[in-house]
C-alpha cells in the first residue's frame, strides 16, 4: 500500500500543501521545528489517496509517497538513471 | 578584549523578529544618552532562511571600530543564533535568552544569562511581533548600559511617528520585559561599574 | 502515486524562503533530467540572484555565471560540447535586464539550449527591488508608489518579445501557482529538453512563481498573487512552437 | 549644534548628494549598496530630481553621460563587480570632461566573491579601471560624517575641475550606522560656468561633447595634454587626509576608509602602551596626499600599511616615500576586516624591531 | 522645387563613401529639424558607427556616445531637459548588437526621444564584419561563406522585436535607395519628430540604407541591393503606430 | 629554417593561436584588430574550432568563460574601449581559475580616442581593471616573431597556472606585417590535466565552477590566500625579458612592446656615439621581471623609460629598483609613437647628466 | 524661372543621381573633379523639369535647385527658422 | 635622419587604387633578397573618403621602428597624396608622381623626382587597375633598392595562387612603368651607393 511521509526537519511551513490538498486533510503544527518554523502535519492517513498535489507544491521537498505500483518508474516508464 | 568604554552587543534571531528595531532603539537610546554609537546589520544573500542580526557598538569615546565580532552582550531571540553567537561572547560578556524559543542552557560558565520568555510574554500581551520589545525590556533591566528612559524615549519618537497606535502595546512589552525576566551571574554593565 | 526526490536534486536544505517557487521550478527541472536520463550529460548554469547557489541542491555539473550572462557562457559550452545538455536558469533580472542583449542574441543564433526563466515580477535576491517584469502598480523597494509613476514603463514580456526572432524553437509560459499548473509547466520543461536532445534550437519556458518575501506577502497570499494579477499581465500559454518543425 | 540624526551609510550619500543639489540619479541593484537606489527612488521626485532604476550599470553610467552634459549634478552608485562593468563609461565620461559622481561600496572580490566589505578595487579606482590615461579623483571617507561632507564637496570637486569622482566606499560604510549632523551644503569652491552644457543651440553656436580626436592626427594627444594639465593641477590642489600623532612617530599606520579609523583606534592603543605610533589617514587617494608621508619619512623609521586587500594601496605609500623607509603590511581581501588587536599586534612587533637599529638600517 | 542645403545641415563635405546612404539620411532629419524649426532645441547623439562624425555635419548640438549606448545617453539628458527635442541616430551594430538592451529598454520606458535607425546590413566603420541585420548568406569579412554558415543565427528585424514593448509609440521602417522611398522615409522621420514634440513617446525610424564600400558594389548595384534583397527581409511599412492615440 | 610568411600582427596571432590548439574565439569588431575575428571566422571552421561573432564583448569574453570551463583552448581579442567592457568578466574568469587569452591591441584613450596605438591600458592590464585581488599574466611581445611564439606559449601559461594570459599589445603590432617562421607548436610546460572541466558528470562526481564564496565567513579570504600564492609562485616562475648591452651600461632604456624595439634602435646608435646605453625590454609586465632591473640598478646610475602613454609602465620600473635610481620617462598617450631619434635625444641629455656626478647624487 | 545647379566640387561620382532622373538628364564627367572623383553634369537644362529628384537622392548636397516660387517656405507654409 | 642602411617607402593613393599590394609587392621582393622587412596599412575611419596609404621599412639590419614619419620615398599616385606626403619626405629623399592625376610640380627642391603617367598607361594596357604595377615598374626601374627579378617573382607568386589569368597583365603594367618612365635628380638607391 502506498504510503505518505511528511518530513518536519525539511518544512519550512508555508502552508502550500495546506492549501492545496482536495481532501483538507494536512493541517500545520503549532509546535515549532528544529530550525523554527511550524510543519506540516497529515490529519489523517486513512483520508489521504496519495494523489501527491501536496509533494507536486512543496517547494522544498518535505512530502514523499511511496508507491510500490508507480515505484522505481517514471511515467515514460523507462527506470531511472 | 574590547576598549573598557566601549560595549558592543549582538541582537540576533529569524528575519521577521524585529531584530533590527531593537538595534536602533539601543543606538537611538544610547544617542540621547549622548554616547557615541555605531550599529550595522548583517546584509543580503545570507538572510534568506538564516539568522538575521544586528550589532550595535555604545561607547564613550569616537569609535574605532564599527563592527564586532567578539560582543560583551549577546541577545538572541531564538537557538540557532545561540548556536552561533554563544561562542563569540567575551568571557564576562552576557547572553540574553528569548525562552521561549532557546530550550537549552548555555554551553559557557564564563558569561552571565539573562533569561526571559519573550515570545510567550508577547503572545499573552496579544501580538506576537513585540517579542523583540519584551527581550529589549529585559536587556535595559539588567545590562546596565543604559538608563529605561532613554529607550523608552526612544520608542516615543520612532513609533509617534510612524505607529503611533502601536505605542502603549510596544512600551507595556518593554515594562514586561524589565518585570518578568530573571537575571543569573553578574551583568554586563555590573562588570564595568 | 509514487513521489520522491529526484536523484538529480540533492537532499540538501535550500537557502529559499518558505513558499518561494524556486524550489517548486528546482524539483520540476530535476525530475525532467531524471525522466530523460540526461543527468550524467547535462551542465546547468546558475544565475546570479536567489538562485545563484544552484549548484548546491543539482546533481549535475553546473556552472555560475555573472549576472545576466548565462546565455552567453552556455553558448560558448555548448559549441564545445555540442553533445552535451545545457540548461540556463535565470531570474528576470538576471534574463531580462541586465542579460537582455545575451538573451536576445542567444535567441536569434537558435543555440540549441534550454532556458529556464523564473519570473516573479521582482529582484529577489537583493531585496525586492523592481524587476524588468514589475508589474505597472506594483511595489517594489525602487518603485515606492508602485511602478509607473516615473516613467519606468511597464513590464517585459519576454515570450511575447522573442517571438519575433527566427532562431527561436520554443517559447511557453507557465506558473507554479497551483497543481495543475505546476503539472503544466513539468510538461513544458520537459519539451524544452527534448527540443535540445533533437537539437532543435532555442526553448525558452518562462516560470511564474511567487516570491512572498520580497512580495511581503504569506506564501499562500503569493499564490493568488500569481493566479489573480500575474497570470493578467503575463498570459500563459505556447507563444511559439517549431519543436515539430524538423520532425513531424 | 543641531540635532544629529542615525542613518545607514548608503542613505547618507542619498541626503548629502540631494543636499548638494543632485538631481538625477541611475543605478541598478547591487549589495551592499541598495539602499542607495531605494532610497533615491522616493528622495530623488521628493527633491524634483530624476530617478531611473537602469537597465544596467552600463546604462546607468552612460545615463549620467547625459545627464552631465545636460548640466545636471548627478551621480550613481554600485559595487565591485557593477564598478567593473562602468569601466568603458567612465573613460569616456572622464574623458569628455564631464562632472559626475560615482560611488562604489565594495565588497568582496574577485568574480561574485561576497557581499563582506573590501578594498580590492583601489587599483582599479585610482590608477585606472578604463582604457587610456585618465584619472578620477578618489575620495574615502572612514566614518558617516566624513562621508556625508566628502559627499557634498564630491559635487564641488567634480563641477570644479570637471572630471568625475569616484567615492571608494565599502560595504561597511555603505552598511553602519553613526550619529550625523546634517549640515546645509555649502560650496567650498567658486565654481565655473557650465559653458559646455548642451541644452538647445539657441542664441549661441552649436556644441559638442565629444572624446573622439581624428583630425588633427596629434589632436588626441592634445587633448591628452590638456588632461594631463588639469592632472598636475588637481594634484597641487587637492589633498586631504588626518594626520595622528605622527610629529614624534617613530612608527606611521596608514590605511583609508573604514580600516583607516579602526588603525586609529589601535594607534590610541599603542599610545597607551608608550609606544610612538602615528596615523596618517587619506581622505583622497587620487590625488594621493604625499606630503604628509614625505615628511614623515624623515623622521618616523618605518610604516605599516593596513587594507582589506593583499596590497594594493600600500604600492601608492612606497611611492610616495620613494621607498625610503620599511613599508609593512597588514591586509587581506575578500572579506576580511582588521580589527584593532590585529593592528596593535603589529604594532607591537614593528615597534620593538624599531627600536633595534640594525634592522631598520638593514631593511632601507 | 525649390531644394537647398536645409539650415541643419553644415555646408562640409562629409567623409561618407559614393554612394552611402548616411548622407540622404542625414539630410532628411536636417530636413525635418528645419521643417519643425527645432533646430535651437534639438540635441543629436553621435554613435560609433561611420556616423560617428555626425557632429561634423549637423549644425545643432551633439553628443557623441559610447558604442550602443546612445539610447541611455539620450535618456539622460531628456529626463534632465524634457523640453527639449533628442535624436540618437544609430547604425545597426551600434542599435541591435552591443546596444541591444539599452535600445529595448528605453523603447520599454518609453522614453519620448526619436531614434533614426540606419540599417545597412553591415559594420560600416570597422570595415564590413556581419551586423545584427547582416541577412542569411550575405557575405560580410566575419561571414566569408555567408551568414548562416556556422549557427550566426539570422538577421533581427528590429521593428518587429520592439512592436511587443508596450512603451512603444511608432516603429516604421522605410528605405532610401529610390526618390520615393527617400520621400517616404522623410514622411516617417517627421512623424517621428512630431511624437516626440507631442510628448508621445518613443518613436523609432529603421532606415534601409547603403554600404557600397563594404558590401563591394557599385552605388547603383547598392540601390538594387536594397530594393531587391534588403526590402524581402526587411519589409516596409509602419509596424507600431499609436501616435493618434492620445489626440485623435 | 623553414620559409618565413609576411603576415599582419593581428594575422599571425590567429595563425599562432590555432597552432597551439585554441579551438574557440569570440569577439566582437574593433579597429585596430578586426583582421583577428575575419581570419578567425575562416581559419577556425578550417581547424575544427568555432568562431563566433558575439553580439558584444561583454557576451564574447563570457562565451570564453564557458568555452574554458568546458575545457577548449580558447580566446578573445578586442582594443581598449572593448577590454574595458571585459573587465567584470576577466575579474570572474581569473576568479574561477579558467585559462584563456585575451588580446588588447590598444589604441588611443581615453573614451573613443583614436585607432593609433597607444599603451595607455597598462595600469589596467597589469594592476587589474576589474573587481578584486586578483592578476593576468601579460605579455608584451615587441615583434611579430615574439608574437607568434608567445602567443604559444601564452596558451601553456594559461593551462599551466589556470590563469587568463593577457597578450597586451597595440595598434601598431597589430597592423604590422613582418616575415615570421611559422615554427610548429611545441609545449613548453608539463601540463597538469584538466581536472575542473564540465561535460557532464559521467562516471564521477559532479563539479561545479563558480566565483561565489559565502560559507564558512572565511571561505572567500581563503580561496584569495590561494589565488595569492599561486601569484607569488608563478612570479617566480615566469621572467620573460630581453637584455642589451646592460652590463658596462651607465644609462638603462627600457620600453616595453613596440617602443621596445625602437628603444633598441636608439641603443644602438647611441652605443655607436660611444655613449654607455643599455636596454631592458620585458616580454612580460605581470609579473615584473623586477631581477634585471635591480641587478643594472647597482651600476647604472640613471634610466630612462619610454611608453606610449603619460606614466604608467615607469611606476613598476621604479618599484622594481625600490626608487635607489633617478627614472626619466619620455611618453605621451593618444597616439603619439617615439622615434628612435626622439629616444636618442633623451639618452644624449641624460648620459651628459650622468657623466655630471653633483646631479646624479642630487636626484637620487 | 528656377535654376538647377550641380556642385562639381562636392559630387562623390556615385551616379545615383544619373539613375533617378526621369528624364535620363544628368551624366557623369570624364574629367575628374579635385578629390579624385568623376562628377555628375547636367546633359540639357531646358529638358530639366526641376523635379529634384536628383537632389533628393544625392548623399552629398551636390545639387541645389533655385525655385522663385517655392522659396523660403516648406511643404508645412512655416517660413524657414 | 634613418639610419643608413635603411630604406622607408611610403605608398599613397585613394583606396582601390591598390596601394596596398605595392607594399606587399616591396616587402616581398625584399624579402626574396634576404633583406629585413617590415610593412605597414593606414588603417580605420581615415579611410573613408580620404588617403589610403601603406609604408614599408627595407633594412639590411634588425629594423628597430616600423613607422615611417618621415619617408626616404614617397609613391603618389594622386594629388591629395602628394599634398600630404610631400613635406614629410626626408631632404635628399625621392617622390615617384603619377603624373596622370598629380598635375602640379614639386613644391620641394631637396627631392629627387620620379614622374610616370601611370593611369594613362594603365588605359592603354586596358585595365585601369593596373596603375599601380606601373608606377611599382618607375620604382624599382630608378629607385635602385630591389632588382626588377625580385619583383617579378613575388608578383608571380601571389598571381599564380589568386588569380593567375590576370598575371601577364600586371607583368606587362610592371614593364611599361620600368621603360616609360622619367627621373629628374638623383635616385634614392644612387644617394645611398
Ligand atoms: C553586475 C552585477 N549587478 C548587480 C548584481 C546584484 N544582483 C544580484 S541578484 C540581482 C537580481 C536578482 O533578481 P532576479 O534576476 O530577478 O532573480 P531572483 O533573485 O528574483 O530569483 C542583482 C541585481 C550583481 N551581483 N552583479
Ligand atoms: C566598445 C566598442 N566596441 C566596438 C567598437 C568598434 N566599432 C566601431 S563602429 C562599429 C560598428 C559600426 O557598425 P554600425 O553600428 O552598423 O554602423 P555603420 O558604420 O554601419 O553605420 C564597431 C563595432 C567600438 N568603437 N567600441
Ligand atoms: S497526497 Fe493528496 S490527499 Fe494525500 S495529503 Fe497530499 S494532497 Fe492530500
Ligand atoms: S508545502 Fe512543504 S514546506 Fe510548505 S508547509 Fe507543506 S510540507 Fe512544509
Ligand atoms: S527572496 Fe523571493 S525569490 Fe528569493 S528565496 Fe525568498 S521568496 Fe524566493
Ligand atoms: S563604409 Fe558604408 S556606411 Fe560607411 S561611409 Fe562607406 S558606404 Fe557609408
Ligand atoms: S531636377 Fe529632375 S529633371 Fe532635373 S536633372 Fe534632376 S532629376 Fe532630372
Ligand atoms: S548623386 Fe550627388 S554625389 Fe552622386 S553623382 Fe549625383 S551629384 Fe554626385
Ligand atoms: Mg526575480
Ligand atoms: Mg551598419
Amino acid at each position: 500500500m502506498a504510503k505518505i511521509k511528511f518530513y518536519a526537519e525539511r518544512c519550512k511551513g508555508c502552508g502550500l500543501c495546506v492549501l492545496v490538498c482536495p481532501h483538507g486533510n494536512i493541517r500545520m503544527s503549532t509546535e515549532l521545528n528544529e530550525t523554527g518554523h511550524p510543519y506540516a502535519v497529515l490529519v489523517d492517513p486513512a483520508r489521504c489517496t496519495h494523489c501527491a498535489l501536496c509533494g507536486r507544491m512543496c517547494p522544498d521537498m518535505a512530502i514523499e509517497i511511496d508507491d510500490p505500483k508507480t515505484s522505481k518508474k517514471d511515467k515514460s516508464g523507462k527506470p531511472r538513471e | 578584549m574590547n576598549s573598557p568604554s566601549e560595549t558592543k552587543i549582538i541582537i540576533a534571531g529569524f528575519g521577521g523578529q524585529g531584530i533590527v528595531l531593537v538595534g536602533n532603539l539601543i543606538a537611538r537610546g544610547a544617542l540621547m544618552e549622548g554616547k557615541n554609537v555605531t550599529g550595522m546589520v548583517a546584509y543580503g544573500a545570507e538572510m534568506r532562511g538564516g539568522t538575521a542580526y544586528a550589532t550595535v557598538v555604545v561607547s564613550d569615546e569616537e569609535i574605532a571600530c564599527p563592527f564586532v565580532e567578539h560582543p560583551d552582550a549577546a541577545i538572541v531571540l531564538n537557538r540557532p543564533s545561540l548556536e552561533k553567537f554563544e561562542p563569540s561572547v567575551l568571557s564576562g560578556g552576557l547572553v540574553l535568552a528569548n525562552t521561549s524559543l532557546v530550550k537549552r542552557d548555555l554551553q559557557r560558565s564564563d558569561v552571565s544569562l539573562i533569561q526571559v520568555a519573550a515570545t510567550e510574554i508577547a503572545r499573552e500581551l496579544g501580538n506576537l511581533k513585540v517579542a523583540n520589545m519584551v527581550a529589549l525590556g529585559a536587556f535595559i533591566q539588567h545590562a546596565k548600559l543604559l538608563r529605561a528612559d532613554s529607550i523608552e524615549r526612544a520608542i516615543g519618537d520612532l513609533f509617534s511617528a510612524k505607529n503611533p497606535k502601536f505605542l502603549p502595546l510596544n512600551l507595556a512589552a518593554l515594562k514586561a520585559g524589565m518585570e518578568r525576566s530573571r537575571f543569573v551571574g553578574p551583568a554586563v554593565g555590573g562588570r564595568r561599574s | 502515486m509514487d513521489f520522491h526526490r529526484p536523484e538529480t536534486l540533492k537532499d540538501a536544505p535550500t537557502h529559499y524562503c518558505p513558499g518561494c517557487g524556486h524550489g517548486i521550478v528546482h524539483r520540476l527541472v530535476a525530475e525532467v533530467i531524471d525522466e530523460l536520463g540526461i543527468r550524467q550529460r547535462t551542465i546547468g548554469t546558475a544565475p546570479v540572484g536567489c538562485a545563484v547557489l544552484l549548484y548546491d541542491y543539482f546533481n549535475c555539473d553546473i556552472i555560475e555565471c555573472a549576472h545576466g550572462r548565462p546565455p552567453a557562457v552556455a553558448t560558448g559550452i555548448k559549441r564545445m560540447l555540442p553533445d552535451r545538455i545545457l540548461f540556463t536558469y535565470q531570474g528576470d533580472g538576471d534574463l531580462a535586464a541586465i542579460g537582455t542583449a545575451e538573451t536576445i542574441h542567444a535567441a536569434n543564433r537558435g543555440e540549441n539550449i534550454t532556458v529556464i526563466f523564473v519570473n516573479n515580477a521582482i529582484y529577489g535576491m537583493t531585496g525586492g527591488q523592481m524587476a524588468p517584469t514589475t508589474m505597472i502598480g506594483q511595489w517594489s523597494t525602487t518603485t515606492p508608489d508602485g511602478r509607473g509613476q516615473y516613467a519606468e514603463g511597464g513590464p517585459i514580456k519576454v515570450c511575447e518579445m522573442l517571438s519575433a526572432l527566427d532562431g527561436v524553437c520554443y517559447l511557453e509560459r507557465v506558473s507554479v501557482s497551483s497543481p495543475k499548473d505546476v503539472m503544466n509547466a513539468r510538461k513544458a520543461i520537459k519539451k524544452a529538453f527534448e527540443n535540445q536532445i533533437a537539437e532543435k534550437g532555442f526553448s525558452l519556458v518562462e516560470v511564474l512563481s511567487m516570491c512572498p518575501t520580497d512580495w511581503k506577502l504569506p506564501p499562500e497570499k503569493a499564490m493568488d498573487f500569481v493566479n489573480e494579477k500575474m497570470k493578467k499581465v503575463f498570459p500563459l500559454g505556447v507563444y511559439k512552437d517549431r519543436s515539430g518543425g524538423r520532425h513531424e | 549644534m543641531a540635532e544629529k540624526v542615525l542613518l545607514k551609510g548608503n542613505e547618507l550619500l542619498v541626503e548629502a548628494a540631494i543636499e548638494a543639489g543632485c538631481r538625477f540619479f541611475a543605478g541598478y541593484p547591487i549589495t551592499p549598496q541598495n539602499e542607495v537606489p531605494e532610497t533615491m527612488s522616493w528622495r530623488m521626485p521628493q527633491a524634483g530630481g530624476v530617478f531611473i532604476q537602469a537597465e544596467s550599470e552600463i546604462a546607468a553610467i552612460n545615463m549620467l553621460f547625459g545627464a552631465s552634459a545636460a548640466g545636471a549634478r548627478c551621480m550613481t552608485s554600485s559595487s565591485s563587480p557593477g564598478i567593473s562593468l562602468k569601466q568603458e563609461g567612465i573613460s569616456y565620461i572622464t574623458a569628455a570632461e564631464l562632472p559626475c559622481l560615482i560611488v562604489n561600496m565594495q565588497r568582496g572580490g574577485p568574480g561574485l566573491g561576497n557581499i563582506r566589505a573590501a578594498q580590492g578595487d583601489y587599483f582599479q579606482a585610482v590608477k585606472g579601471g578604463g582604457h587610456g590615461d585618465y584619472r578620477l579623483i578618489v575620495l574615502v571617507p572612514g566614518t558617516l560624517p566624513e562621508l556625508y561632507q566628502l559627499t557634498m564637496n564630491a559635487f564641488d570637486y567634480a563641477d570644479f575641475y570637471r572630471n568625475p569622482v569616484l567615492i571608494l566606499g565599502d560595504g561597511i560604510l555603505g552598511q553602519m550606522a553613526e550619529p550625523v549632523e546634517l549640515t546645509p551644503y555649502e560650496p567650498i569652491l567658486d565654481l565655473p560656468p557650465k559653458d559646455y552644457v548642451l541644452d538647445g543651440c539657441k542664441g549661441r553656436p552649436p556644441r559638442v561633447v565629444k572624446t573622439l580626436y581624428l583630425h588633427p592626427t596629434d589632436s588626441l594627444v592634445q587633448h591628452n595634454l590638456h588632461l594631463q594639465e588639469k592632472y598636475a593641477r588637481i594634484r597641487r590642489e587637492l589633498n586631504l587626509y588626518e594626520e595622528y600623532e605622527t610629529e614624534d612617530a617613530e612608527l606611521i599606520v596608514s590605511a583609508y576608509g573604514v580600516p583607516g579609523r579602526i588603525a586609529k583606534g589601535a594607534v590610541k592603543m599603542a599610545r597607551r602602551e608608550g609606544i610612538r605610533a602615528g596615523l596618517i589617514r587619506p581622505l583622497c587617494v587620487w590625488p594621493f596626499p604625499a606630503a604628509p608621508f614625505r615628511k614623515a619619512a624623515q623622521t618616523a623609521g618605518r610604516f605599516l600599511v593596513v587594507e582589506m586587500s593583499f596590497g594594493q594601496y600600500v604600492e601608492d605609500v612606497k611611492l610616495a616615500i620613494e621607498c625610503r623607509r620599511p613599508v609593512a603590511f597588514l591586509g587581506k581581501g575578500g572579506g576580511w576586516y582588521p580589527s584593532q588587536e590585529e593592528i596593535l599586534e603589529e604594532i607591537r612587533r614593528l615597534s620593538s624591531k624599531a627600536q633595534d637599529p640594525a634592522s631598520v638600517k638593514g631593511s632601507v
